[in-house]
């Protein structure tokens, strides 16, 4: 492998490998919410465009493209506009450091199936996931109208009090990885051929709850309420900014789905590695098994939206500081408990 | 520097103002402290109107009135110009009229149940209800042609006989509607996010209720036993036995359970109806052109939405004098200030979704 | 472009027909209801009758990101002004819809407070009859307005927006 | 004076009470069609009601209807009447008080008696141009404020004046 391609071509390849992937996911995501969101209220969602409505989100970035792009005059111009770019840039940068499996041996070159590896890659991870915070708070507090400041100050409150719970939960889980580095941590799981979902279920349950009210998704929808703020932060954004938040909405979904998987669901090892008769699995590649349980969690999301009414602000305030920090807080003295006693 | 209070506008566009109506709210930081609702956008001159039109061409404007319940608003009216001109309905014209009303009256509560889940966040309670709703409105299209405004009664009784087909499919959408109920039931009752949302929320109490002059299903949430198909029956509804499902705290979650049961006595009302269903006339002898004596009369029915009524005084000749309304949304609508004050802001969507107001009519 | 008025450059019709078809599988209505009409346009976005079908069921609340504006209802002259507001706020490739007798001349409401007709307001690209019209109805309405944006040509506003509106 | 037929002692019973205690003031009475009317001077207005109200348990204000006499054959000197429909809960007994009101005449406003008046009066001044004196705020309810004129009335045209916008 001669040096042009292996420093310069395969590094380009995967960058565009990783700006494409969380698109090519938000693409079949939405197109995936909007049917299952039907069928589960008895409709049948869009089967129009291309087959079975495959290419229906396509035609709505299209022609999101192709809409004027409206700055309201007492907008903060600089604010309003940096806002969708801050939201988008965070999740497409945490991409980098998500693995997505083993390296693969090619002849001679090991292509390594994630852009950077760096010991400290979930703390990076996280750190870039709350950037997204700010992209919300501008955009709420430049539009300069009633609706978007309020979603964005319950946003602002509800994003950073679930980040607690997350940051404990992933504490407890690096405690047993004893390292911070994803990939090492998947090993590490291949090694105790045990899923750290099962061995800790309480931070699964609670990291999946503070994923889901950090994407304000579902019952924590409350920054983009839609029968209380009128469309919450993004009520001022029209065409391609607000196409920004949409998209960066799903790819922050798929970003917590892969977390989940990588953390508590043992990233691309097949399911049951200890089982002689089904050792057919190992032959699927590992990529294949980390994609079907990401689509596992990112149907759950749609399935938990579709069910559930929406919390009101102070309950959803309460759960946190009442239930889920001092649950995670107790699960992680009793992970350090059990990690040094035994 | 103290957060000064906002003045938020659910205006006239607003996706849970069930239609034009717009709130002024002073909001201190999610905190309501004032609540004025404004009205009048959807005010289309109504009784201006009725003032220049026989009595026979005012009946399909009254569906326009409580346009998720148009045959309560025609029985209303019917009822009284009858009580004007002293036309007396036959008992068959009277059973049906009772099938068609409580069958309005299961599909605007499937409606609102539908419009009130959605305002608290559960998305797929209003396909469900609607989807309920659909199969009434297939049987007002068979009946009468029309799905919402369906102008079915008309004065001196009803357009058509209920034939042999069209009460069995009465009796199935009748039977399939408590599956239906079943779905709603299990995603809303007991779940803990909705009761957090509808518990101890918007509280009246029974005198506070009676004192705003609140009617209807609002007002038995909170434990007031007045239904006017009990206390002043009409086209003979004290043939039927139902009973008045009632609340006791008088919130939303109480408004709630009061119209769910209520959609179970209407199916009741309805299959006794049709079980009763006498031979004979159903519609009585009424001159085309409908001259009516000098007079006045008030008369008053239990709508889905509470008590309607109408005022008509009649000047001899075949258009009426004055035909004044009363709406029960215009004054349930009063006391949403009271209930809302000191709830927080994504409470009034709630309350004002349990008071289940329309605007058509209240603007008339 | 060389010449101003180009006739069909291949490169143009290609770049309408792609246009056109995004907008026309992606109009997101603007979820305003004022009267009657507004429950028949829900029962239409509903189950059975299932607007989402033809991508439309995404009702946004904020008129920025809705570009079909259905005028289901009466129009009286209270509203008129906050009708005429919502609709220069939405971003522009923009239809309306007059749904219902109310909205297309004012319908059984001759009267002082009802404005006879929203197209005294707002430019109406179809109007859809009936008192309210059936979900089959504005569903074919809406098929209409498809049909009408397919044959519109974006590419030529956007070369030179001072040409008349090829809507 | 008024017979009110024997089959409805309740409401015979309530035209007594008002005509034995506020003879001066109870003008005219009629009942027709099963339902009892009493005309009563504009000033004694608020002394029955508060009086049919506590002692007589009419505690529901039903509706508050205006009409416009102006077009009758033979016009009455005050052009309009209010009615007050009252409605004792529980049981089915109802009353209707009539008060003729002249064009420019204010009324007593009847809100601190019956909370559910506030919405009903301002409709009447709206539609009619009533004026209510004591009522918390007298404005209109459904029309623009700068309307002109006042819709209801029988010289109003329907299409209204002048151009609609």
């Amino acid at each position: 492998m001669s040096p042009a391609v292996s420093d310069f071509v395969i590094p380009v390849a995967k960058i565009a490998a990783v700006i494409l992937y969380p698109m090519v996911m938000v693409v079949v995501m939405i197109w995936l919410e909007r049917r299952v969101v039907a069928l589960i209220q008895g409709r049948l969602g869009p089967n129009r465009v291309g087959f079975q409505g495959i290419l229906q989100p396509v035609a709505d970035a299209v022609k999101l493209f192709f809409k004027e792009d409206i700055i309201p005059r007492q907008a903060d111009k600089l604010l309003f506009n940096l806002a969708p770019i801050l939201v988008m840039f965070s999740s497409l940068l945490a991409f980098c450091f998500v693995p997505l499996g083993e390296p693969l041996r090619i002849g001679s070159y090991t292509l390594t199936l994630w852009i950077a590896e760096s010991p400290v890659g979930l703390l990076i991870v996280l750190g870039l996931s709350s950037i997204s915070v700010f992209g919300v708070i501008f955009g709420g507090w430049a539009s300069n109208s009633k609706y978007p400041l309020m979603g964005a100050l319950r946003s602002v409150v509800q994003v950073l009090s679930y980040e607690i719970p997350t940051g404990l939960t992933v504490l407890s889980v690096v405690f047993f990885a004893r390292s911070m580095d994803m990939v090492e941590i998947v090993r590490r799981q291949e090694a105790a051929h045990i899923w750290y979902g099962f061995m800790l279920p309480v931070s699964f349950v609670v990291f999946w709850i503070s994923a889901v009210a950090e994407t304000n998704r579902a019952p924590f929808d409350l920054p983009e309420a839609e029968s209380e703020l009128v469309a919450g932060y993004h009520t001022e954004y029209s065409g391609m900014k607000f196409a920004y938040f949409y998209m960066a909405e799903y790819t922050h979904m798929v970003l917590a789905s892969s977390l989940v998987v990588i953390l508590f669901f043992g990233g691309w090892l097949p399911p049951f590695p200890g089982v002689k008769f089904l050792a057919f699995l190992h032959a699927v590649p590992g990529f294949v098994w980390y994609l079907i349980k990401i689509m596992f969690f990112l149907y759950l999301y749609v399935w938990i939206r579709a069910t559930f009414p929406r919390y009101r602000f102070d309950s959803l305030i309460k759960l946190v500081w009442k239930w889920l920090i001092p649950l995670s807080l107790i699960n992680l003295l009793a992970v350090v408990a059990v990690r040094y006693l035994l | 520097m103290a957060f000064k209070d906002i003045e938020l506008n659910m205006g006239p566009q607003h996706p849970s103002t069930h239609g034009v109506l717009r709130l002024k709210l002073t909001v201190d930081n999610e905190v309501v402290l004032k609540v004025e609702p404004v009205i009048g956008y959807l005010h289309r001159g109504m009784e201006k109107l009725w003032e220049n039109l026989t009595y026979t061409q005012i009946v399909p404007l009254t569906d326009r009135l409580d346009y998720l319940a148009a045959l309560s608003n025609n029985l209303a009216f019917a009822l009284t110009v009858e009580k004007l001109a002293g036309i007396e309905v036959p008992k068959r014209g009277r059973y049906i009229r009772i099938v068609l009303a409580e069958l309005q009256r299961l599909a605007s509560h499937l409606a609102w149940a539908g419009f009130m889940a959605n305002d608290i966040g559960a998305m797929s309670v209003l396909l469900y209800g609607f989807e309920a709703r659909e199969d009434i409105l297939d049987v007002f299209e068979e009946y009468i042609g029309a799905r919402l405004t369906v102008h079915g009664i008309r004065i001196g009784g009803v357009p058509r006989d209920l034939d042999e087909a069209l009460v069995s499919r009465i009796r199935g959408v009748l039977s399939g509607i408590p599956r239906r109920l079943k779905d709603i039931r299990a995603l809303l009752d007991e779940n803990r996010i909705w009761k957090q949302r509808t518990v101890g929320i918007g509280l009246i109490s029974a005198a506070e209720a009676l004192d705003f002059g609140l009617t209807g299903p609002a007002l038995r949430a909170s434990g007031v036993n007045w239904d006017l198909r009990k206390s002043i029956p009409y086209s003979s509804y004290d043939e039927m036995d139902f009973d008045v499902p009632l609340g006791s705290r008088g919130d939303v979650y109480d408004r709630y359970l009061v119209r769910m049961a209520e959609i179970e006595q209407s199916i009741r009302i309805v299959n006794q109806a049709l079980d009763k269903l006498p031979p004979g006339e159903f519609m009585a002898k009424v001159p085309r052109v409908l001259k009516i004596a000098p007079g006045q009369v008030f008369q008053t029915i239990e709508a889905p939405k509470g008590v309607l009524g109408f005022t008509i005084k009649s000047n001899g000749t075949d258009k009426p004098e004055r035909v004044k309304m009363k709406s029960p949304s215009f004054i349930n609508l009063q006391s949403l200030e009271h209930m809302c004050r000191g709830n927080l802001f994504s409470d009034v969507v709630g309350i004002l979704g349990s008071m289940d107001i329309v605007l058509g009519e209240i603007d008339k | 472009m060389s010449d101003p008025q180009p006739k069909h450059p291949f490169i143009l019709t290609r770049a309408d027909h792609f246009i056109t078809w995004a907008q026309k599988n992606s109009l997101w209505p603007f979820g305003s209801g004022l009267a009657c009409c507004a429950i028949e346009m829900i029962a239409t976005a509903a189950a059975r009758f299932d607007i989402a079908r033809f991508g439309m069921e995404l009702f946004r609340a904020s008129p920025r990101q809705a570009d079909l504006f259905i005028v289901a209802g009466t129009v009286t002259n209270k509203m008129a002004p906050i009708i005429r507001r919502l609709w220069e706020q939405m971003p522009d490739p923009k239809w309306a819809v007059a749904m219902g007798n109310c909205a297309v001349c004012g319908g059984p409401f001759p009267t002082y407070a009802v404005l006879q007709g929203v197209d005294k307001i707002i430019p109406v690209d179809v109007y859809i009859a009936g008192c309210p019209p059936t979900p089959q109805g504005l569903l074919h309405g809406l098929m209409t307005l498809q049909a009408k944006v397919a044959r519109s040509r974006p590419t030529k506003e956007i070369l030179n927006p001072d040409a008349r509106r090829t809507r | 004076m008024l017979d009110v037929p024997a089959d409805r002692p309740a409401l015979r019973e309530v035209h007594e009470a008002l005509t034995g205690r506020f003879p001066d003031s109870v003008l005219a009475g009629s009942f027709e069609k099963g339902e009892l009317a009493e005309t009563i001077r504009a000033e004694d207005l608020l002394p029955v009601l508060r009086f049919l109200r506590s002692e007589h348990g009419f505690n529901c204000l039903d509706d508050l209807i205006v009409l416009d006499n102006v077009r009758l054959p033979e016009a009455p000197a005050k052009r309009f009447s209010v009615l007050y429909q009252l409605y004792r809960f529980p049981g089915d007994v109802r009353v209707r008080l009539v008060v003729d009101v002249g064009e420019d005449e204010p009324l007593d406003s009847v809100v601190p008696i019956y909370r559910s008046a506030d919405w009903a009066e301002r409709e009447a001044f709206d539609m009619f141009g009533l004026r209510f004196r004591g009522h918390p705020d007298l404005r209109r309810v459904y029309l623009p404020d700068d309307f002109d004129g006042y819709p209801l009335r029988k010289d109003f045209p329907l299409e209204g004046k002048g151009d609609g916008l």
